[in-house]
């Protein structure tokens, strides 16, 4: 598959935005979705559709097995060792809470310590919150440097004997820095202590290979990944999901039911209660597919060509300031305008069909350490060009003209 | 075009340079807004005297072009009002750009009208609504004096 | 719409099973989808794609409005007081996870008491089972009558002044009863109970009224609805929802986030961390309106008419016997043949075509208290005929035949 | 057409009249397992003696014909042998159901072969090798006394 033709794979870029073509940079928040994975979800609905496990009709069995081959598939794309450590979720928010709730009802009590980042997304730091109400655990934030990237010592310096896990995003949804999820790991298993990744930028962009990274758990977004919303995944050490109490619970992942106990069924099922996401998983299966067929090597020389060529053009256009210039940066390019607010940005970027995002990006720790209310981000995805990127600079200038800077 | 409209001269000067934006000494009346989507903040201190006039109003915060130059226009056209009047004045606002043609109080001058409505651009832009009145709301809380932080998610 | 002709919308009936017409007697586990709906996720994904709330710019404002457009029309659909009172959720399952964890973190202690009955999805058992287990409160059975109903006595018998909550489903996906929640409603409130109603097997085939049944929360399951995978609601009266704390924490539900501390947004946003399921809430726009063109009245009316066609024939059937006989019956025709284990049925009904159910459904309290440790399920669908019936009753014959009965 | 190969006259012999259906007194070995999804449970009893041969072999359940009928024909056909063939028998039976042509192990006879191949027609109703396999694995679990509840979610 040809990285410059991928655009025509995303029906969406057929369409007029205010008459104008669309120049899609907001895939941090959600990316596009291949005509593939749309095709599938309708074929699947038309064609094929049941619920998935229960029955053993025909419509069923294939169903469960086509929902299974997404888990496998999936469990190769990331190098996990079991199909089993693969748990669907609706979302990457629902993966990170699966994991604060029962590994904190089962190994918290008042005084531990967590340590997460200035960087996390609020979905990476409500949910250890809520520990910190019900439990009274202490939760820790390593600190950015002025490049807006966190070092290993920011972590290695926090750590204490009360430290029982490290929740940490992969690539900030802001400043784009990448951390050095490995050597974090590394440096906290030498302490016995757990590591979470917030893998939602990961997963769209990096090379995945969980024994590698040697993780404990890894969270992920499939509609950031060129897949149906509605749908996330939890990596998780087979251990830690042998050990950990059940998270939901109804029907599907339990083992026996009576009136006075309950038993749970084993892995995959016992983090599955109630109907999953039967379409989304089985069409994910084509999300996986396509990011296979063009390489997540090329994908990952694709956007960082882009992201260095954004950095160049908006570093030459005065009065744009970049947020955060980490060595090691993903394909998220945030910025602030001199005098002008991210969301009147926003809403003239838009005028020309360039979608962007601007606000605090669900990092209101983040943009209060830099002292910014809001900012503006052009976020990359596989289907973006240089093109994409002047035509955003130009309407940066029409920003400018218009506020007379 | 709809965004000449929407970042109109008057919008852009009030937005650049907000009128009473800072704190009134001895105000009697306050509230806070906050728009959890944008970050966007707005305090607004309020002196009404004896009369339930308004003395001096004033304001705080930070936001866009639109919510900095509402807030400022706002506070410009409601000085020297009395309590009812303001209130009237709000209500006209809200409805006018929720969604009628023009303003029908008979408080403010035409000219004043005139001013307030630049802000009508924004009813092209429903996402940027809130920002055009989360002063407002803002300001009916600290009369009201209801004491709840005003959050725009919950206003239309 | 005609109701004969409605099979004409469902896609899924141009396609053949084992060289068969498809039977599909499994809408109790879920239902198939019209072409509507099926098209309008395929129009999201390929025109119109963006996350919903988060981005000022024209896809993300069409894509909020549209989403918001479906709580309103469901709002009108089961009338609810308030849009804000319909709150999207991953599956009823999760609606129900929700209520049982939020309301058992605020308001139960050791010793209160919790009632059931034994008709209970374990979706509607686990959840509270939970807090069995965290919080020391009992759970307690109403018994069924020996026609597999649940009568207002039955769970009269029960309550007690420590009675904190009445959690039971609308209508038994096993033994088709509808129970009188209005009475029951009526009753719990007389006494400051709160009722929870798994609305599962209600909402696809009943009409509702939340402010004429009064109860304080009803779970649905969208796929069982018609709609797409992947998505539940839960109806919760606005009190509740401005009482209970928060459940799941993230993006998009939080007002302001300090290193010290958290408040929460306001209803809708309060229950809805992360990145929602979008493309599947905005096409079960779709699936409402389907509903409303038919009329549920209508629904009613046909599927009643189905039952009873089914419970006669199956009647006629010697060595038939149908599980539970409620005077007031869903569209759900559980049985047992005489031995022949349900498993065997369901695997030779399947090279018919006709696909049922066979198992405890999750229903294992009730199995047992039946003596049954499986039973096959027809469960009936807008697009079931009488033929289908027939289909059925010739494929039951086919398995007394191989097993010489 | 595949249904006249899986409901084989043998099976719904078996199914109907299963052998061995009881409890061993003395056993000195067993285990249980279940299958969460359709509610089938097997107990399996075993009473090996000195030089660990099969002396009795029996079990308790209920379940669909494919699976009473694959545990009686199981345990009919490894009375009387020893440990280590049993396994042998077991390990070939289950490499059979899941992908092999035919048994290979020269422990059997070629009728009673013959009888067991009856449950190959399963292979093309995946949904029902697991009632098919349960009495094996929990058979397997009881000679390795794990002393672990058989959940058929687990295997393949
Ligand atoms: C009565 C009842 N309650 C609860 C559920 C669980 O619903 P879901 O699996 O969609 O979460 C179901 C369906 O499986 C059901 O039939
Ligand atoms: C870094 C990061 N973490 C977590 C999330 C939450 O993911 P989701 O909204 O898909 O649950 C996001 C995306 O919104 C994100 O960018």
């Amino acid at each position: 598959m040809n990285i410059e033709n991928i655009k025509k794979q995303f029906p969406i870029f057929n369409n007029k935005v205010h008459n104008n073509d669309l120049v899609y940079l907001d895939s941090a928040n959600s990316s596009q979705k291949p005509q593939v994975v749309v095709d599938r979800i309708y074929d699947f609905y038309t064609k094929e559709f049941s619920n998935v496990g229960r029955s053993v009709h025909y419509l069923a069995v294939a169903a469960t097995n086509l929902y299974e081959e997404t888990r496998s598939l999936m469990q190769k794309y990331i190098n996990a060792k079991d199909p089993n450590e693969i748990v669907f979720t609706k979302g990457a928010t629902e993966a990170i809470n699966l994991v604060a709730n029962t590994f904190g009802q089962k190994f918290l009590k008042e005084g531990d310590e967590i340590i997460l980042t200035e960087l996390e997304h609020h979905s990476n730091y409500v949910p250890w919150h809520y520990l910190r109400r019900s439990k009274g655990i202490q939760i820790k934030f390593a600190e950015i440097n002025s490049e807006g990237e966190i070092s290993l010592e920011s972590i290695e310096k926090l750590m204490t004997s009360k430290t029982k896990m490290i929740a940490i995003t992969h690539l900030s949804n802001v400043t784009g820095a990448i951390l050095p999820i490995k050597e974090i790991t590394r440096l906290a298993h030498s302490k016995n202590i757990p590591v979470l990744i917030d893998g939602c930028q990961g997963a769209p962009h990096l090379k995945l290979d969980m024994q590698e990274i040697g993780c404990d758990f890894y969270a992920i977004s499939c509609h950031k990944m060129y897949g149906p919303t509605g749908l996330g995944i939890l990596y998780a050490k087979k251990k830690w999901l042998e050990t950990l109490p059940p998270y939901q619970g109804g029907g599907g992942m339990i083992s026996e039911v009576k009136k006075d106990g309950i038993t749970f069924g084993d892995l995959p099922n016992k983090y599955e209660a109630g109907t999953m996401a039967t379409a989304q998983v089985i069409a994910f299966a084509e999300s996986i597919k396509f990011l296979n067929q063009i390489g997540i090597e090329n994908i990952e020389k694709h956007e960082s060509e882009l992201t260095k060529y954004g950095e160049e053009v908006l570093r030459k256009n005065n009065s744009v300031k970049l947020v955060g210039s980490p060595k090691n940066k993903g394909s998220v390019l945030s910025f602030t305008l001199d005098g002008i607010h991210a969301h009147d940005i926003a809403t003239i970027l838009d005028e020309d069909g360039v979608a962007i995002r601007a606000g605090h990006h669900c990092c209101q720790i983040l943009h209060d350490k830099l002292g910014l209310s809001a900012t503006a981000r052009a976020s990359l995805g596989v289907y973006n060009t240089k093109d994409d990127i002047d035509k955003l600079n130009e309407s940066i200038n029409k920003c400018k003209k218009i506020f007379n800077k | 075009m709809d965004l000449k409209e929407l970042y109109q001269e008057i919008i852009l000067d009030h937005g650049k340079n907000p009128r009473n934006l800072r704190k009134t000494t001895n105000f009697n009346k306050d509230a806070k807004g906050h728009n959890p989507l944008c970050g966007d903040k707005v305090h607004v201190y309020l002196k009404l005297d004896e009369d339930k006039k308004v003395q001096d109003i004033s304001f705080e915060g930070q936001g866009c072009a639109i919510s900095m130059a509402s807030a400022s226009i706002m506070t410009d056209l409601v000085k020297g009002k009395e309590e009812h009047e303001v209130k009237e004045i709000v209500k006209d606002f809200l409805e006018m750009i929720k969604e009628k043609d023009k303003l029908n109080n008979k408080i403010l001058e035409e000219n004043e009208k005139t001013k307030l409505m630049c802000l009508s651009g924004v009813k092209k832009y429903p996402m940027r609504v809130k920002c055009a009145t989360l002063s407002w709301h803002t300001l009916t809380s600290a009369i009201d004096n209801t004491q709840q932080e005003i959050n725009s998610e919950n206003i239309d």
